[in-house]
């Protein structure tokens, strides 16, 4: 959607792809064509290089853009399109391998002087001994993390406080590294205590100018997966974002980066800040930078695509305007361990308003499938500081009405309204330890205001359908469900 | 028309009637007190309610409500932003007590939420269990999922077995 | 919907009145507590000031918001509110009073040292003869305007360019302007040829500070009435737009102003500006304005009431980032001389996205009604330049869904594309020029593609109803609704 | 199937068949060429549908379409963003000719599109005129608003009179 959005803009004419459970979603839709290309297991279609590259050449399309994750990071993706003689909208395969794994990445950005997490420099392929592994772990010292080589998104990592655990950590990340990315070789890394996480976006032309961002702040995470990031970063000083975003050039320029990419660091409590890996993608969290800059960032993909120059002024990049936050909504219970929840959205209203942002790729009457990432909006609020933005964000949270399915957004209003948060306090395992805190106790404990409300609006709603029961109803469904579809022959579609 | 609701844990009698004069209007009464409460419908799911305590000094409070059951057929209510679970028992028995809850404080049956695999298995018939404790992990989009228990209570079926597939909706425990 | 946005996000609790048509109304629906005052006829509910009252008073509400129109610029209303002791969130009776006035205001404004529309400074009340009328028409000059000293929005207006037709403009004027604002006396004033309306946004607070904002162009307007505004205005050069806003501050501090108002001038084609009118109010396009200042126009009206300092940066207001546009979205249809098209919106999907803003006040099943102003929505586009705001706009008004009323986004579609606009080589009356032109002509002309997709849309969507009908279905309505109800038992509510 | 749908003044024939296989294929022929089109509902009024020009190099076309009847019945039918009016005359008679137009270039009956006051007239029984023509002047608003003959054609009937208030919907004008 967002992708269609900007060539939308710049009057570029928009092919998709889906697999079959993605025939209705929005992408699909509001593209100008769109080709299948097959089932919906990943690795049958969005994973599948060939499918995609007979998509686009049917199609006739001139350039790639391949979104947010899939084959995002896939060198092996972005040479196919080279060779079948389209653009791929993102780095080179080259600059993707090089940064796509973890080892290479690291040593890339050591040498370009840059400081990286202590940790081993060399993969552990799966024939490397526990012995060995034990002593290499030992060097680096504990706590400390196995990290699959490939891919990323907490997928094949697990953390080690205790020698003992190490050899069963690494087992399991490395059958669920092979399982997520093909790929099972794994490394050790120490492990920082209450690392923030600060990322540095960046755009690279064809022409050799690279370009950072004022930094993005994305500690507060859930099982190593992001779900609320804000820029910039309450933490990050003047002096230290000058540091940190110049050090983000230094590494993408040392190997030749282009198009949109970001560099991840670790920020430790005593101002440190450490390379953690780089995102060789756009990201899911670009539209905070958007905010905050004013720079349309899949916009000046495509540009730098066509070999356009990057004509931005760079102090404007690092000069934020204003506080941008951003809120995943994801199909899942919070109140129950953050299953995901499936199935169709019956009612949608999304919010609106001075400074709020949606970019949503669901609809009502969508079903969201249950075979990818379930994200179904990511909700932006901007306002004139980060006290204002977050109120904004309740505001904006408060009206966002989704049934049908389960979503975090009870779980975000909680979120905004901890002291911890509020303040700024937190890091990357803030949010796991106050979870299990927590212990499953329920995001939303209703008053008893809304439950007599609730009461009387339940009893309301049978009283005043129970007037249009007809026979000819259908018998499925409990009556209650009953009598609103009974309704809805009155109301549904006047 | 008489209801009976349960929500947040406690039973409560409600009963309806329509006022004389405004089109939406209605006399409703809760646990013996009344409240005039004109209610305007949005669509089929959304209700308008204007409370008034019908009292000087009370103010008329706005509230917007919407009802969705879920696959299982349990209702949620949702006053403004929060989410309500409700069970609604009037005289022509609304909902089926049995994945409802009936009389008791949470879901008899644990089901999966959606397709996958079952990875272990951590409850036996005849376990006492405690509401939110885990009883089964079912692994979907490469995660492992635990599933609690929605009750205290004793574990009187288990259909799930490791390794097996499952789809949305599928009996795995029941506790009673 | 705007002001409750702004309360919610600095946690103050919303009373909202309503008239019997409005009580399904978004601002009824999400205001903490609400109150009927009347029937639907505005002199029964809104504009009866008694009721307004008692309703505050029942609530123990502190402060009254205006809103934009109806009382907002009614000074015994704002009199009445402070009366009853409650803090009006407007300007003082006193200034209401003064600007109220068209010839008062004139009179202000030329004290103040600012240009006015040559005319006549005194208001024609009605035992003024048609002769002496003549003469003093005579000395200003033809072509002139016959204007209503009350209200405004192109009621009670009338153009005469030949002396002949003086006396009739005059009547009609009289009568129109006696029912519309319950004041019959009227002015005459000289009409400029081809001017741009271009108007200065002010803040002023409790202490004497008054604050200009960057202009809004307003000029494209139908039979009076704004339909699109932007800020800035690509006619204005930062030289103009220091002497305008400096003007319009003068005016304003003249005459003590404070909290929000907005000073209209007229701009003709030499450069040369002159005051128009004030309003005394918030206005319909202020996002615009907060777009490209980033300040949030309606929570400094609440801190004004509250009595606190304007403590903005007077160069910030005056410095734009980027360029926004407004749309306003009617429920007309446009392709029958825009007749108000009221009923129920059965579907609607708001655009989203980067730079997209959406103010609406409607909702999907929502009955539109017939007895106000009947916008359904504000959209307002924000990008880096002009070129670029117009390609978001139009981008934005594609992914516009209503169904169930006509509404003018056909229009705009249109008008987007005129090369006129995307010029800015436009005025006052370019708009009503262009549809007397087109004579009706229909705003969408569907291409031979859309005729066949829709050929097979129809046809498929009853190929596919068809299987679902049931006996019990309703038998009223063309048999094709009946099928989409038989299929909204299926689908609707699951 | 068979349906004769009417659209920017042409009757198409257009004949639609399941194709087997994908669930929501079918085989559509339209004034005699025939489309592979794959339609998925995604609510009661809205399609998605991919259009194949089951040619070599012919691009499948991928469009949102949106069914709405207004009050008085005539059909629109969104392409995307743009609207089309619709008639369709299937084998069942779709939609009621003498509202929706039937044959004819646009609907004969002028009617009242909100409650208002007539201020003037402009057609007399057996006048000619021309589609677009004022007939009817209605106050509504304190906006004088032209209402326009649908069609060319002789006025038949004429309802409204000089100050008389009337309804949504109410019937002012016959053009035959």
């Amino acid at each position: 959607m967002r992708i269609i959005r900007a060539c939308r803009e710049m009057a570029v004419s928009t092919v998709a792809v889906y697999s079959e459970c993605d025939r209705a979603a929005l992408h699909v839709r509001l593209a100008d064509e769109a080709y299948a290309i097959g089932p919906s297991a990943p690795r049958e279609s969005y994973l599948n290089i060939d499918r995609l590259i007979d998509a686009a050449r049917r199609s006739g399309a001139d350039a790639v853009h391949p979104g947010y994750g899939f084959l995002a990071e896939n060198e092996d993706f972005a040479a196919a399109v080279r060779d079948a003689g389209l653009t791929f909208i993102g780095p080179t395969p080259e600059a993707i391998e090089t940064m796509g794994s973890k080892t290479a990445a690291r040593t890339a950005a050591r040498r370009a002087g840059v400081p990286v997490v202590p940790g081993a420099e060399t993969a552990l392929s799966a024939d490397v001994s526990d012995q060995e592994i034990a002593a290499i772990a030992t060097s680096i010292g504990y706590p400390l993390l196995v990290k699959a080589v490939a891919g990323g998104g907490g997928k094949g990592m697990r953390a080690v406080a205790d020698p003992s655990d190490l050899a069963a950590a690494v087992r399991a990340a490395r059958s669920e590294a092979g399982t997520a990315f093909g790929d099972a070789s794994v490394y050790l890394e120490r492990r920082l205590t209450r690392p923030r996480h600060i990322e540095v976006q960046l755009l690279g032309d064809l022409h050799g100018t690279v370009l950072p961002f004022v930094e993005r702040e994305c500690s507060i995470q859930r099982r190593h997966q992001k779900v609320v990031e804000e820029s910039p970063s309450a933490q990050v000083t003047p002096a230290l974002r000058i540091a940190m975003t110049a050090a983000a050039a230094a590494v993408a320029r040392s190997v030749g980066y282009t198009n949109a990419g970001t560099i991840e660091f670790l920020l430790d409590e005593d101002g440190q800040f450490y390379f953690l890996e780089m995102n060789t993608r756009l990201q899911v969290e670009h539209p905070i930078t958007e905010m905050v800059t004013g720079v349309d960032l899949v916009r000046w993909q495509i540009r730098i695509a066509r070999g356009e120059r990057l004509d931005l002024d760079p102090a404007r990049l690092l000069a934020p305007v204003g506080h941008a936050i951003e809120c995943r909504i994801y199909a899942e219970d919070p109140d129950n361990g953050f299953l995901p929840s499936p199935g169709r959205i019956t009612q949608l209203r999304v919010p609106g308003g001075p400074g709020i942002r949606d970019d949503s790729g669901a609809s009502a009457g969508l079903d969201v499938p249950i075979f990818y990432d379930p994200m179904i909006s990511k909700l932006i609020a901007w306002a004139e500081d980060r006290p204002l933005a977050i109120a904004r964000m309740r505001r904006a949270l408060s009206e966002y009405l989704v049934t049908g399915i389960k979503t975090t957004l009870p779980f975000f209003s909680w979120l905004l309204d901890q002291p911890a948060f509020i303040d700024g306090r937190f890091h990357t395992t803030y949010l796991d330890d106050e979870l299990k805190a927590r212990n499953g106790r329920p995001f939303v404990e209703p008053s008893a205001e809304a439950d007599e409300v609730a009461a009387i609006g339940a009893a309301l709603q049978a009283a005043m359908s129970a007037g249009s029961m007809t026979s000819g109803a259908s018998s499925a469904g409990p009556l209650v469900a009953r009598r609103w579809r009974a309704q809805a022959r009155l109301d549904g579609l006047r | 028309m008489q209801y009976e609701v349960e929500v947040g844990g406690k039973l409560r009698q409600v009963t309806v009637a329509r006022a004389t004069g405004a089109a939406g209007g209605f006399a409703v009464s809760i646990d013996g007190r009344t409240l005039h409460v004109d209610a305007a419908r949005i669509d089929t799911q959304t209700l308008s309610l204007l409370i008034d305590g019908a009292a000087p000094r009370v103010p008329v409070r706005s509230y917007e409500v919407t009802l969705a059951s879920d696959a299982a057929g349990a209702l949620t209510v949702r006053v403004g932003a929060t989410p309500v679970a409700v069970t609604l028992n009037g005289r022509r028995r609304w909902g089926r007590k049995d994945e409802a809850g009936g009389g008791g404080s949470g879901p008899r049956r644990v089901m999966a939420p959606m397709p996958g695999k079952v990875v272990r298995v951590l409850a036996r018939p005849g376990d006492t269990v405690t509401a939110r404790q885990p009883v089964v992990v079912v692994e979907a989009m490469k995660m492992e999922n635990e599933l609690r228990a929605g009750r205290d209570g004793v574990v009187t079926e288990v259909h799930a077995r490791e390794g097996l597939s499952v789809e949305a909706g599928a009996l795995l425990v029941v506790i009673q």
